[in-house]
């Protein structure tokens, strides 16, 4: 079990770089900030031992992000990037929504009692979640596996040029 | 000879054991020795990498290369970094500061990090994940960012269109490079370093999975950015890419990463294709020096020997012959470990 | 604005510098392109960055005073920009040259003509970022620079050609050292071919890539091997030999497709040819006086002339009016390069950034004579 | 038309549909014609488009000093090869040509050159700007009466 | 001792800070930013309660896994559509989307 100390300190650093997507007017800063953000999960994941997530989740967010940026970049050029990501009108009111959502969530979470299993995490988890992937859940991994090729051929589509 | 190194370390843990610390301050210190030892490797093979490939660029091209700063310019690269050193660091005045000097540093990290899975020698890796050969994709894929923050942040058209061309690059030829690394993985069954090397006692997996091996080096070659990848630095086209800013450290530090990421992609190609860190006679680090060498070869050669790719016709290529050859590749290794199994099972 | 009445697609535009500082401008020159991604869909060429006034310096030099100006126009082609302007006074003045200056005289045009093409062929190489070619290139280029300094004394501006002849004799080593470098060629041509001409990446990065319609080509007044390479047979020693062009046997390369591979095969194709004409040159060269015999103040007759040579990039002219002074009264230069430029912005639309390097490197303009 | 008449018979031809404003130049070393800036235009298009003299080969100008400018352009055939000169004379107190870029594109670039050096102002050429010169350079280098101011103070 | 609830606060903090992102911001790509931390806040949920209530399975991971894909497919096509908006508009601003034709 890793030091309670390295899991305050991610949750700490995850939290402000969520704060920092979310508040900074710079788009660009934003998605810098989601990167240490999602690094912060991974690590949780590692903190959680779940190693092949972390994995995952860096593999599949890393390169996202860095479109993401691309997109910030491309889409914002029109105008001064310090000014590209500005609050709309309902700052308010999403803030309170999603405080009062906060209190709401921490509420139920502390009130619940969880039955916790105190067992090891197997040792091959890395082999097993290929045979569960595989084997019982094999009918979802081919939708997801579907999903990700429409999701692939309708993004082609709809950002192609359209031509008359 | 064959333990050496090994021997040093347990020496050492068994040192810091004795001095009567707790187990987990003794794998911290241990960590950070690790990480020493690795970037000091790291370090000295990339000032004789640079040396290395001036000169070899040299011999194919029937010049001398460096030969003034020590016998036969030994010495240049240091000279040149101990310059570098004394050279101003610019920072452009439009320029995202924080952006700007971060990227010189977050380039280098990925680098560093994926030899945390390396095995230098027999059981010379400093982590043997379980996940091994995965966590190396992962990390070396963020690199990316570190280039596209370079572009981005020098406020700099050349370097912004050059941060453009790294993702468009980069993101798309990691996707041959994890295909056909998968190939490797189904013949292991594992994707842990120390069973892929075990794997191969016998064969080399260069031998069993030829095609994912020439994918792999070309589409390495494509994440190194070198020739005849190297669009997102392109002298002749955008000065030199996302670095046009840079000088002085700043500067040598990308240059540093690409070297590092050019020894960590030899090490992966030598582990997982090659055999690692076996072979007779000599111990077993040297052998795995001798491969990423010969890895490191074949890379020069191909910068010194190609003219560089257009823009479009690199994506096509990956998109149309390189993602379709190493599926088609999964799909035959797969097909053929079927066919051994049952091989297996009537001989019995 | 409604969405009605714009419908097609908006993107936007780069306005992008390229030079007057950039590793593939050859010298400083400046693009202003302007980019839709990576495709061009304007281009402007900025010159001026070099210019020297040499026309108007020209009216302040005697006539042989200005003999050492050319080599600084186009200075990867000294000698043939030297030829060109000795022979238009020549003809101004009716001088007759001696046979063995005129022999020299070919002897070291053909010889800067592929050194010349090799410049151009090398930084080709270089600029679609192959370093290796490059050297191999210049390693020949290096052997002609040394016959050129054994004759004449300097490598790139050589100032060897006179008025009436040439300036030395050649040296007893010349020729053969000349013979060593001819012997040599063959195994380079091989070499070329392997490493540059047979490369696919170097294929599909040039094969029909800045190609314009050859009425386009003679409409901008494009000349020399990147005409040739469009299929159109214009060569002036062919057309209208000059000096002794005509005794000698050898044939005008001429290419189909106009695009920047072919532009590149041509000058190597031409390579070729210039060996043939200084394997007959050096057969038949004769013995005899270098110069003719010319006034020591030279004072053409009044009157005008306007004389083309085909120079390496394309056809070379010096127009000269005379007013019966010992300098020129005016002197026109017309450099291929700067003619050639013209037809660049043109020649680059709709391709991408990395073509329009390819183009600018295949349309062989030196900066020199652009701006002169 | 034959296009591949010899330049005596193209410049008779011309003579004869021009009497008035073409003059043949004498004594000259390369066939030349003197024609009027009015008429430049068409000379030009039948030496292009009937005469099959349909290369620019070269385009400039000579000052004369007080009487005027020169605007000197070459236009040549390759097979057979033939170069004629055709003169213009331009007023030095009102230069104007009418300019030749819309029948050889080649003539975009010297004219900007010679506008450069001369201040002849080429009538309908797209963008007659300093081409080699800077922008805010003051006179025309190439007239005789151009004083080069010292640069040494 | 790091405890299930404190991986779950956790969670809940970056899912209301990814919501308010979502509802508050402008810029298009800004919104698609703050539904990727919402999606992450579950995952974290979901390998915590796999890790703590049921550590001999991988359910918990395999959900994980699939919200990710479904999370990149929804930022593909999401980009997508941005693209697509930007070039018809010329912006990404969130609140000028009021049109409901093309």
């Amino acid at each position: 079990m890793v030091s309670p100390l390295v899991f305050w300190i991610v949750a700490g650093i995850t939290i402000i770089a969520a704060l920092a997507v979310v508040n900074l007017t710079n788009l660009i800063h934003s998605a810098l900030w989601l990167i240490v953000a999602f690094v912060g999960v991974a690590i949780t994941y590692l903190i959680l031992e779940a190693e092949f997530l972390a994995a995952v989740q860096i593999i599949v967010y890393a390169g996202a992000i860095a479109i993401l940026i691309v997109f910030g970049v491309m889409l914002t050029r029109r105008g001064d990037i310090r000014e590209s990501n500005l609050f709309n009108n309902y700052r308010l009111a999403g803030g309170l929504i999603s405080l009062g959502l906060m209190a709401t969530i921490v509420t139920m979470v502390v009130k619940t009692q969880w039955a916790i299993d105190v067992a090891a995490v197997p040792a091959n988890s890395v082999g097993l979640l290929a045979q569960n992937l595989l084997g019982q859940f094999v009918i979802p991994f081919e939708i997801a596996a579907m999903l990700l090729l429409v999701a692939l051929v309708g993004a082609i589509i709809i950002a192609k040029e359209v031509r008359d | 000879m064959e333990n050496l190194f090994v021997n040093i370390s347990g020496a050492l843990r068994g040192w810091f054991t004795g001095m009567g610390l707790p187990p987990m301050a003794v794998e911290a210190i241990m960590a950070l020795v690790f990480l020493v030892a690795i970037l000091a490797f790291v370090l000295l093979n990339v000032v004789y990498l640079v040396y290395l490939e001036r000169k070899l660029s040299a011999y194919m091209q029937q010049r001398l290369g460096p030969n003034r700063v020590g016998p036969r310019g030994l010495f240049q690269t240091l000279l040149d970094v101990l310059k570098l050193f004394g050279k101003e660091d610019i920072i452009p005045n439009a320029a995202d500061r924080w952006v700007f000097r971060l990227a010189a540093i977050l380039v280098m990290v990925p680098a560093i990090m994926a030899f945390a899975v390396v095995p230098f020698g027999q059981g010379m890796i400093a982590v043997d994940l379980n996940i091994g050969i995965f966590y190396f994709v992962a990390v070396s894929s963020t690199a990316t960012i570190a280039f596209l923050m370079a572009g981005w942040g020098s406020n700099n058209k050349w370097a912004l269109l050059g941060g453009m061309r790294t993702v468009a690059q980069m993101v798309s030829y990691e996707l041959p490079m994890v295909l056909s690394l998968l190939g490797v993985v189904m013949l292991a069954g594992s994707l842990r370093i120390s069973d892929i090397m075990a794997a191969q006692k016998t064969v080399w997996f260069v031998v069993l999975q030829p095609v994912a091996f020439l994918i792999y080096l070309v589409a390495s070659t494509a994440e190194l950015n070198r020739q005849p990848f190297d669009l997102p630095e392109g002298e002749q086209e955008l000065t030199a890419g996302p670095f046009t800013e840079y000088s002085g450290m700043r500067y040598a530090l990308f240059f540093l990463a690409e070297y590092t990421n050019m020894i960590a992609v030899s090490a992966i190609a030598a582990t997982l294709f090659l055999g690692g860190p076996q072979g007779p006679w000599l111990p077993s680090w040297l052998w795995f020096v001798i491969k990423v060498y010969v890895m490191i070869g074949i890379y020069m050669w191909f910068r010194w020997t190609f003219p560089r790719i257009r823009m479009d016709h690199l994506l096509a290529f990956n998109w149309k012959f390189l993602v379709p050859l190493s599926l088609a590749n999964v799909l035959v290794t797969g097909i053929g470990l079927e066919i051994y199994k049952w091989f297996q099972t009537i001989r019995w | 604005m409604s969405l009605a009445d714009d419908k097609f697609l908006r993107t936007e535009e780069l306005t992008l510098n390229m030079g007057p500082q950039h590793p593939s401008t050859h010298g400083v020159y400046r693009a202003i392109l302007t980019l839709d991604g990576e495709y061009i869909k304007g281009m402007e060429n900025v010159i001026g960055y070099l210019h020297r006034g040499m026309e108007k310096l020209a009216e302040a030099r005697t006539y042989p005073q200005f003999i050492p100006y050319p080599d600084r126009l186009d200075y990867a082609a000294g000698m043939l920009n030297e030829l060109g302007y000795v022979q238009a006074v020549e003809k101004l003045m009716g001088i007759e040259v001696p046979e063995r200056a005129e022999y020299i005289r070919i002897i070291m045009a053909e010889l800067q003509r592929m050194a010349s093409h090799m410049v151009m062929l090398g930084s080709y190489a270089l600029d679609l970022g192959g370093y290796t070619p490059w050297m191999y290139f210049f390693r020949d280029r290096e052997k002609i620079l040394d016959l050129f300094e054994m004759a004449s004394g300097a490598r790139m501006t050589p100032c060897y050609m006179r008025i009436g002849g040439v300036a030395e004799d050649l040296p007893p080593e010349f020729l053969p050292q000349l013979r060593k470098f001819m012997d040599s060629m063959p195994a380079s041509f091989e070499e070329y071919d392997n490493i540059v001409t047979g490369n696919e990446i170097f294929i599909a990065r040039t094969k029909g890539v800045g190609v314009l319609p050859v009425e386009k080509l003679l409409s901008y007044g494009v000349t020399g091997p990147n005409l040739r390479a469009a299929g159109v047979d214009y060569d002036l020693r062919k057309v209208a030999p000059y000096g002794i062009y005509d005794r000698f046997e050898f044939d005008v390369p001429v290419y189909e497709n106009g695009d920047c591979f072919d532009r590149f095969v041509i000058r190597i194709a031409e390579m070729k040819q210039s060996l043939r004409i200084l394997e007959q040159a050096i057969k038949d060269l004769p013995e005899g006086p270098i110069k003719a015999k010319v006034p020591r103040v030279i004072k053409p007759p009044k009157g005008e002339v306007y004389h083309q040579i085909e120079g390496s990039k394309g056809v070379l002219g010096y127009y000269v009016v005379s007013d019966e002074t010992n300098k020129p009264y005016r002197l026109h230069i017309h450099g291929p390069s700067f003619i050639n430029l013209g037809a660049l912005p043109d020649m680059c639309m709709d391709l991408t950034l990395q073509d329009v390097i390819a183009t600018i490197a295949s349309i062989d303009f030196i900066l020199g004579e652009v701006d002169r | 038309m034959d296009k591949h008449m010899s330049l005596d018979e193209v410049i008779a031809g011309l003579q004869a549909k021009y009497p008035e404003q073409l003059e043949v130049v004498e004594d000259s070393l390369q066939p030349a014609v003197r024609v009027k800036s009015d008429i430049l235009l068409k000379v030009m298009q039948e030496l292009k488009e009937e005469y099959g003299l349909d290369f620019l080969a070269d385009l400039t100008a000579v000052d004369l000093g007080d009487e005027g400018f020169r605007a000197i352009n070459h236009v040549m055939s390759w097979k057979p090869y033939r170069m004629l000169r055709v003169e213009v004379d331009v007023p030095k107190n009102r230069p104007r040509v009418p300019s030749l870029t819309d029948l050889w594109a080649a003539a975009n670039v010297q004219e900007r050159e010679a506008f450069d050096m001369f201040g002849i102002i080429y009538e309908g050429h797209p963008k007659l700007t300093r081409i080699l010169l800077s922008d805010n350079f003051e006179g025309y280098p190439l007239r005789k009466d151009f004083k080069i101011t010292s640069r040494r103070k | 001792m790091v405890t299930l609830n404190h991986y779950l606060i956790l969670a809940a903090i970056l899912f209301c800070i990814g919501f308010y992102g979502a509802v508050a911001k402008k810029n298009a790509v800004a919104v698609l930013m703050g539904i990727e931390l919402m999606l992450n806040s579950v995952n974290i949920n979901l390998v915590a309660f796999n890790r703590f209530l049921n550590p001999g399975e991988m359910t918990g991971h395999i959900f994980a896994l699939m919200v990710i894909v479904v999370a990149a497919a929804e930022v593909a096509v999401g980009l997508a559509l941005i693209l697509n908006i930007y070039r018809q508009r010329l912006t990404t601003d969130v609140n000028d989307l009021d049109w409901l034709k093309w």
